[in-house]
């Protein structure tokens, strides 16, 4: 994962093409949601240790947001999905 | 007051009066091309595509999902805009580029070889085939990359990064004597 | 034992063979006032504060691996008051002041290094906001100073001063920072909190908190269990596991940040030097080596070891700032798992559940942090009062819209 | 004399004699030598000196493994510090000098040190140098920096040059000895695109001294056919002078290749080191074994090597390590290597055996001692004798080479970098790799099969089949035939008992027993304590030979088994990698990429001086004749723009097109004011805000039509506001119909400021551009006369009357030149990035230098753009935080100096008058300053607590940094034409 990232647009790519954002299981509140649940957006992270989703941007590809759905500890690779198909599919 | 323009190469100041004659692996840069970006409305990327390949005078480089920069080496900025808004108009919105960006074309038996020196994908023709194309990065700068032959690799950058790149690029290819001029 | 040079002598004459350990090996007790779960430098400089300065000697300090095996023994070695915003300054100062009396008070040589830190600037802009900084240290009362390029080329005459892509055209100077050798603060404040009764138990991991009506009561371990009166974490970049053992959800990501050290050479390098035009940074240990770093991976990892393409372009960065670094070779890198907070700054704090205290956040600055962590958070834990200078430390400031933010980057945590 | 090149036999070419120099004094070897057999048949034993003790040290190994023999090769700036002598391939003309002693080899004063040893144990510096405080910065630390460290970095420019590659396999084989080049044979004739690097300059490995016969033939002639075949098959890149240094995720490694390290003159085409980065489908290592030291008193004797690299230098040198060897053994590898001695012609005296009973053959003629053990070495700087200890009785034995062998260690480096642990194995009383999955797997001895035709089998079958995992066919070869030959066996012994001198584990770092004993009963038993304590295994051999034994020691110390200690934590690099190979090409003005504007031709042909901005060039200023200093060619500029009109460049700002029916809403969500109403033909200026309400970037949206805008940025944040947009779109709001891309680089971009600027720019176009026909905040896609499309605004950063024109780039600096033709007779100017930022300072506009990520838009007297009666927006939410909306918030502010002719500088920090600096006190601080060559004096751009009630009041401004102090008077942020009467004339 670190060293190379399988993007489902442009195919086995080097680390160095991508920008991480970060924690790609969060949902935007709407906007009448709670102060809570708006702080929990923006500050708040699970941080797992194992299995978790994140957000790269193929900056220097396609400049899709994708779902890199990766392992913390062992940086293994289980999926790369596009985020707007991710996106609609949380929003479900 | 009413003028003609003159239109400035981005390596104008680099190449102008190069001599010409091409060693085995040589840098091209096009001189002058219509280039166009085209995004495809949403849904419709499947048809845009359709109706770019349809037209053997425009050469296709993908960018994205729905989105790619058309190549003309027949049309001006204008024709090539007429053009497109013509085929695909109605289905996509499409933007010059005409001036953004810069083509070069690097070709010889030392090509990939080059190449490999700043880009981290695969350029074996099992890989990379003739006909692909796809937004890559060359050292720290992003470009479209497109293989037009079995030794024969356009590149597309943006304008502002040209010099660095033609610089990086002649880098490259200094052990394999690398040559570079504009094309005719 | 106390450490003299008298001591060294008398011991060398009987063949060394009467040292003692530094720290015991206690088994745990059943109770205790104080838990303090890791033990890495911020752990044991809390209990080792708890206990002298704050008279709480019934503290277990529980780490999971052995002592100081997480960042205290991984990280740059830096120690600095250079900050710019209110609400970090005076605690970055506080903690250089502690740095300045640790051996004395403490009996071991930490190898606190005040040779000067130099952050160098290489536009207009970035020199205004150097500017801005050193009056903010000034206000505090800490001296800076600025550094201009003429001369600063007398003073480290190797930096890339003709051929840089960007100019450097000077630098922000505290003189009184420095380094310290890492492993020795562990050993150090281990050594003293055990001389004051605190029960260090290596190898005892943490795997939950125990809760009766709401009250935190105790903690499982690897051990068994172990009752406390309060709970004090400081697990760094396994906070939010620790943490979600009390279902507390934290600001935080946990990163990966690289290190770097070079094969030994001849002093060459007598500052720490950070590079303006990136993140590089580099100083000389006293063995010898290069020791230097940059930025962190930017993916979210609890793995201890970085990738390349982060390497090299920390290379990259180092070369751009001192040609002559490109024939001198590394030796080794390592990585260390980052509590990276959401404004780049730390948090201690009490926590919504009784008894449960935390200290985490540190991003890439808990080397330098140390004692005042500690101290603090001691001051914290045995008070239930926050120290003076951590008020702006606090785990609220998210809510209540009073981030300290110094990179001014938001809360993206691989930005800070 | 004792060391010597034998009269024949090796593979050096004795044709070629090459001359070289050691601590200046002249020798010869011959081509294939490297340093350490030049210098050995030299016989220069001494070659180093200790780090901690300097003491005398020389050569111990063959190989990458090498503690002692470490010199710097070269000089000025072109020298190598610390390089192993064993790993230098010997060119003509090389020049090497030893390290760590003063004043020279032979005679070095830091020897003292040794007579000191006692005080100086493991971690002896914890325990003092604490008093007075003040003297460790003073003394103590110099003295200690000045006798630590090896080599001298004189940090001057390299003059040489390097560079990376890509390069992507089915198979990378590291290691070229026989399980290598069989792997690399076997997948290489299967098709599978094949990578076999090795670090040495010649492919075979152990083949290059093996004595053994390989169908029929000599060893290395086997080598040099399977080289040969490899070379002919185009599927494989051999890769020789090339370490392979770390194994990184997705099984990616990083190798670096010496390229011109061994050549006297390098090409210039050429770099000296290229670093690649394999990406390769499968992995085989193949990186053999590591014979153990014995760690006995007196070990580090120049004399004492490893054994099999005394026979490496006999058989692929053609070099005696001395005239008389003895042996020192715990296994069977002893007797092999002195049989091969034997064979080569080395007289062998004595083999040592710590065993009680062993059934190797001896050669004819060889002592052996079994149960012996050495506990003393005799001579100065080179050995002469040995102290043997057998059931109680010392036997002094005179020799003056002795080999260590101690058993051997799979080398399995590269397999533990990515967190596995090695394990420890009963059977091969070693630690062997972990199983770390299909990708990567081990072979040959580092697997730890010793034979060499269990190596060549092992090659072959593992290659096979990963080629049938991959899909080829790899039909079974018949495997080389080779003689019988017995697995070794050997004793495991980590120490020898009955030192009667200082037995090192570690030799570089002068680690020995003691030492861990000390670290032990101090508490430092942990083997990363132990480690860390006595700084065992922090050399830069990464202790390759010692790891093994200090693990054991350790465990025999704590009543444990080696597995239970474990071993430290394997990391890049395996072997230390210059920082110019892993910076590449990126350094001096390559360090980044450099973007140059459509203009920047234009700006020098105006004489302009440019400045970084970001990745950007821009024109600074325009100094003409006879302007001194920056600020008359600056004041000049801005006077010009107010009096008459300018141009300035700013094509560096980002430029964005926004198209589909919701692009309205979209950037409605995005900036934080109104857009959705925006009507067509018009151009608003922008705030973007983060999602925790501070501003993030401000800019212009203009509409083109219903459907399509154009939307400017910062010229910073340019890239980050492309990839806000991309995140918003893709993954916040996926159903809005939108799309956009960059048109940074399309459209040259010029701001015509100024009283005259519409008369300029009407002699350009056709439109009628009057205040009725093209008012304030006009936006539109038009012609220039002659047909060039542009786009023109009525936009103004400079509080005149001001458009800006975009045209096609390469039409840019044509455009700039038409307009300051039509200009002259208007006074026209070029102005630059310094004038703009005075004109738009005068005018309190902002830039990043106040939006510096902690601002909200009220801070920023923006207060009125954030339009709360809009549903949703980035930063809504959470901007109504307490925080965010406080009364005592700094807020923007004016300053002007109460006597005029004091100077305001930006970064300093402001206080009531008379009050105490302290971070308490402090009330805010200087954004941006300057001098106003309008109102004739210096002016700024403050944040002040609770500013705007403050207007009026004084206020210290007070930059202690730079021992300067004012007194302004706070005012409002806007110093020229508050009315905004120029700008919409």
């Amino acid at each position: 994962m670190a060293s190379l990232i399988t993007c489902p647009h442009c195919g086995v790519r080097p680390k160095e093409e991508f920008a991480i954002r970060g924690d790609a299981s969060l949902i935007r509140p709407a906007p009448s949601a709670s102060d809570e649940a708006w702080h929990d957006y923006v500050y708040v992270r699970a941080n797992p240790r194992g299995r978790t989703v994140e957000h790269w941007h193929h900056i220097a590809g396609c400049r899709r947001f994708l779902v890199v759905e990766r392992d913390t500890v062992t940086h293994e690779v289980y999926s790369v999905v596009d985020g707007t198909a991710a996106a609609r599919e949380a929003r479900r | 007051m009413v003028r003609d323009y003159n239109n400035r190469h981005a390596l104008d100041q680099k190449l102008r009066g190069t001599p010409k004659p091409a060693n085995a692996d040589h840098l091209e840069v096009g001189h002058w091309q219509a280039i166009a970006t085209v995004l495809a409305h949403v849904g419709l990327e499947t048809a845009v595509e359709r109706a770019l390949s349809s037209t053997p005078e425009l050469s296709l480089r993908y960018c994205g999902p729905g989105e790619w920069l058309v190549v003309s080496e027949v049309d001006t900025p204008v024709g090539l805009m007429r053009r497109l808004d013509m085929l695909c108009g109605t289905q996509a919105h499409v933007v010059d580029q005409s001036d953004g960006r810069v083509l070069m074309r690097l070709s010889g038996p030392c090509a990939r070889r080059i190449l490999a020196k700043g880009i981290g994908v695969d350029l074996h023709p099992a890989a990379f085939a003739r006909g692909g194309s796809t937004n890559v990065l060359c050292g720290h700068i992003a470009i479209n990359l497109a293989r037009t032959g079995e030794d024969l690799f356009e590149l597309i950058v943006s304008r502002s990064f040209a010099e660095s790149l033609f610089d990086d690029l002649m880098t490259m290819g200094r052990a394999f004597d690398l040559s570079a001029a504009f094309s005719d | 034992m106390r450490y003299s040079a008298f001591s060294i002598v008398r011991n060398a004459l009987s063949g060394n063979l009467n040292w003692k350990p530094q720290w015991r090996q206690p088994q745990p007790k059943s109770h205790y006032d104080v838990i303090i779960v890791g033990g890495g430098g911020h752990g044991l400089s809390t209990a080792y504060y708890l206990a002298k300065e704050f008279g709480v000697k019934n503290v277990a300090v529980l780490e999971k691996g052995y002592l100081g095996s997480g960042n205290v023994g991984r990280n740059t070695t830096i120690v600095r008051s250079n900050y710019m915003l209110p609400g970090n300054e005076p605690f970055y100062e506080f903690s250089m002041k502690l740095w300045e009396g640790l051996e004395q008070d403490l009996n071991y040589n930490v190898m606190l290094s005040q040779r000067g830190v130099i952050m160098l600037y290489h536009s207009d802009a970035q020199r205004d906001a150097y500017v801005r900084r050193g009056n903010a240290m000034w206000m505090e009362g800490v001296e800076a100073e600025l550094i201009e390029r003429d001369q600063l080329k007398k003073m480290i005459p190797f930096l890339n001063y003709d051929h840089a892509r960007y100019p450097i055209l000077g630098g922000l100077l505290q003189r009184r920072a420095g380094t310290a050798r890492h492993d020795a603060v562990a050993w150090g404040y281990a050594r003293g909190a055990d001389q004051h009764g605190v029960d260090i138990i290596e190898h005892c991991e943490v795997t939950g908190i125990r809760r009766e009506n709401g009250v935190v009561t105790g903690v499982e371990t690897s051990n068994g269990f172990i009752g406390c009166g309060k709970l004090a974490l400081a697990a760094a970049g396994n906070s939010s596991r620790v943490g979600e053992m009390a279902d507390l959800k934290l600001p935080l990501e946990s990163h990966v940040l690289q290190a770097f050290v070079t094969e030994g050479l001849k002093p060459c390098i007598d500052h720490v030097i950070v590079y303006g035009g990136g993140h590089f940074y580099i100083s000389q240990s006293d063995k010898g080596g290069l020791v230097f770093g940059a930025e962190i991976d930017g993916y979210s990892s609890y793995a201890q070891r970085g990738n390349l393409a982060t390497a090299e372009h920390v290379m990259e960065e180092g070369v751009s700032m001192i040609p002559g670094l490109s024939r001198v070779r590394v030796l080794r890198a390592w990585g260390g798992v980052m509590d990276m907070s959401m404004d780049g700054s730390p948090i201690i704090d009490r926590t919504s559940i009784d008894n449960l205290y935390l200290n985490c956040g540190w991003c890439y600055g808990g080397f330098k942090a140390t004692p005042a962590s500690g101290y603090c958070f001691a001051h914290l834990i045995a008070r239930n009062d926050t120290h003076p200078v951590a008020r702006a430390l606090r785990l609220d400031r998210f809510a209540r819209g009073y981030a300290v933010d110094e990179a001014g980057a938001g809360p993206q945590p691989n930005l800070h | 004399m004792t060391a010597y090149r034998l009269s024949s036999g090796g593979l050096v070419d004795r044709s070629k004699a090459l001359s070289f120099t050691f601590d200046g004094r002249p020798l010869r070897g011959f081509a294939g030598d490297t340093l350490a057999s030049a210098l050995l048949a030299n016989d220069q034993l001494l070659v180093g000196r200790s780090f901690k003790y300097h003491r005398p040290r020389g050569i111990v190994s063959a190989g990458p493994s090498e503690p002692n023999a470490l010199v710097t090769l070269g000089s000025g700036a072109r020298s190598d510090p610390n390089t192993k002598a064993t790993v230098a391939e010997l060119y003509a003309g090389l020049t090497a000098r030893s390290q760590n002693r003063w004043p020279s080899l032979g005679f070095d004063v830091g020897a003292v040190n040794g007579l000191l040893s006692p005080f100086l144990g493991a971690g002896f510096y914890y325990k003092t140098f604490m008093w007075p405080r003040q003297l460790w910065e003073k003394l103590y630390e110099p003295v200690i920096r000045r006798a630590a460290g090896l080599g001298r970095a004189g940090l001057e420019r390299d003059p040489e040059s390097y560079e990376k590659s890509w390069a992507f396999c089915d198979l990378l084989v590291v290691g070229g000895g026989p399980a290598g080049l069989m792997a690399a044979l076997t997948a290489g004739r299967a098709g599978l695109r094949v990578i076999l690097a090795d670090e040495d300059f010649r492919l075979g490995g152990s083949l290059l001294s093996e004595t053994e016969t390989v169908d029929g033939g000599a060893a290395p002639a086997f080598a040099e056919r399977v080289v040969a075949e490899l070379q002919s098959l185009e599927n494989v890149t051999l890769l020789s002078r090339t370490t392979v240094f770390g194994w990184y995720d997705d099984n990616v490694f990083g190798a670096v290749e010496r390229v011109q390290k061994h050549v006297a003159e390098p090409s210039a085409k050429l770099p000296t080191e290229r670093v690649w980065r394999i990406a390769a489908k499968r992995a085989l290592l193949a990186t053999g074994a590591e014979e153990r030291p014995l760690v006995f008193g007196g070990n580090d004797r120049p004399g004492v090597m490893m054994a099999g690299a005394i026979g490496t230098y006999a058989h692929r040198h053609g070099v005696s390590a001395g005239k008389s060897v003895a042996i020192f053994t715990s296994g069977s590898s002893g007797y092999r290597t002195a049989r091969s001695l034997s064979a080569k012609g080395v007289t062998v005296s004595t083999i040592i055996d710590s065993r009680p009973e062993a059934s190797d053959a001896v050669p004819h003629g060889v002592r052996v001692i079994r149960s012996g053990s050495i506990v003393d070495t005799k001579g100065r700087q080179r050995l002469s004798g040995i102290v043997v200890e057998r059931s109680g009785f010392e036997e002094l034995i005179a020799c003056d080479a002795l080999g260590m062998s101690g058993g051997w260690s799979p080398v399995v480096h590269l397999a533990c970098q990515r967190g596995a642990r090695p394990v420890w194995s009963d059977a091969l009383k070693a630690f062997a790799a972990p199983d770390v999955g299909d990708t990567l797997r081990v072979v040959g001895a580092a697997n730890g099969v010793y034979t060499l035709a269990g190596c060549l089998r092992d090659g072959a079958e593992k290659a096979a089949a990963i080629a049938a995992e991959l899909g080829f066919n790899a039909a079974a070869a018949p495997l080389p035939v080779t003689e019988t030959e017995a697995e070794p066996s050997f004793a495991a012994l980590w120490y020898v008992p009955g030192a009667k001198s200082k037995a090192f584990v570690d030799f570089q770092n002068d680690v020995h027993t003691k030492d861990l004993g000390l670290a032990l009963r101090e508490g430092f038993g942990h083997v990363e304590h132990a480690k860390r304590y006595t700084t065992s295994g922090m050399a830069t051999d990464q202790g390759k030979l010692s790891n093994i034994n200090a693990v054991g020691i350790l465990a025999g110390m704590r009543g444990v088994s080696p597995a239970e200690v474990g071993t430290t934590t394997f990391r890049p690099f395996y072997t230390p990698v210059s920082f110019g190979a892993l910076a590449g090409t990126s350094r001096d003005v390559h360090a980044t990429p450099t973007r140059k504007s459509p203009l920047h031709e234009w700006g020098k042909k105006h004489g302009a001086t440019f400045v970084d901005s970001g990745l950007w060039f821009r024109s600074a200023w325009f100094p003409r004749a006879g302007e001194k200093t920056w600020r008359e060619s600056v004041d000049r500029e801005v006077l010009n723009v107010r009096a008459n009109v300018g141009l300035c460049d700013v094509s560096t700002l980002g430029k964005i097109e926004v198209f589909g029916p919701d692009a309205a809403e979209f950037l409605n969500r995005l900036y934080c004011n109104a857009i959705l109403k925006l009507p067509v033909g018009k151009a608003r200026y922008g705030l973007m805000l983060r999602e925790d309400g501070f501003v993030f970037d401000d800019g212009t949206v203009s509409r083109l039509a219903d459907d399509h805008f154009f939307v400017t940025t910062t010229t910073a944040m340019a890239g980050a506001v492309m990839s806000h947009m991309d995140y918003c779109a893709q993954v916040l709001w996926p159903d809005l119909k939108v799309r956009f891309c960059s048109v940074s680089d399309q459209w040259a971009q010029m701001a015509i400021a100024g009283p005259n600027a519409r008369e300029v720019l009407q002699q350009l176009v056709d439109e009628d551009i009057s205040e009725t026909a093209f008012p304030f905040l006009s936006a539109r896609a038009t012609a220039l006369r002659g047909g060039i499309n542009a786009r023109l605004f009525r936009i103004s950063f400079s509080g005149e009357l001001a458009f800006e024109l975009a045209v096609p780039a390469g039409y840019g600096e044509a455009v700039a030149d038409q307009i300051m033709e039509a200009g002259r007779a208007h006074k026209i100017c070029a102005y630059g990035v310094e004038a703009l930022n005075v004109l738009r300072l005068e005018k309190g506009l902002l830039t990043h230098a106040e939006f510096d990520g902690r601002v909200t838009p009220d801070d920023a007297g923006l207060g009125r753009m954030f339009s709360a009666q809009k549903p949703d927006f980035i930063g809504k939410h959470l901007s109504a935080r307490y925080g965010l909306t406080a009364a005592d918030r700094m807020q923007i502010v004016g300053l002007k100096p109460v006597d005029k002719d004091k100077d305001i500088r930006a970064g300093a920090h402001l206080l009531k008058e008379g009050m105490k600096p302290s971070t308490l006190n402090d009330q805010g601080w200087v954004s941006s300053a300057g001098y106003s060559p309008v109102l004739g004096h210096h002016i700024a751009l403050a944040f002040l607590k609770s500013g705007r009630e403050r207007y009026g009041e004084k206020v210290a401004v007070w930059d202690k940094l730079r021992d300067h102090e004012v007194i302004a008077e706070v005012c409002d942020p806007v110093f020229v034409d508050p009315e905004n009467k120029k700008l919409k004339a």
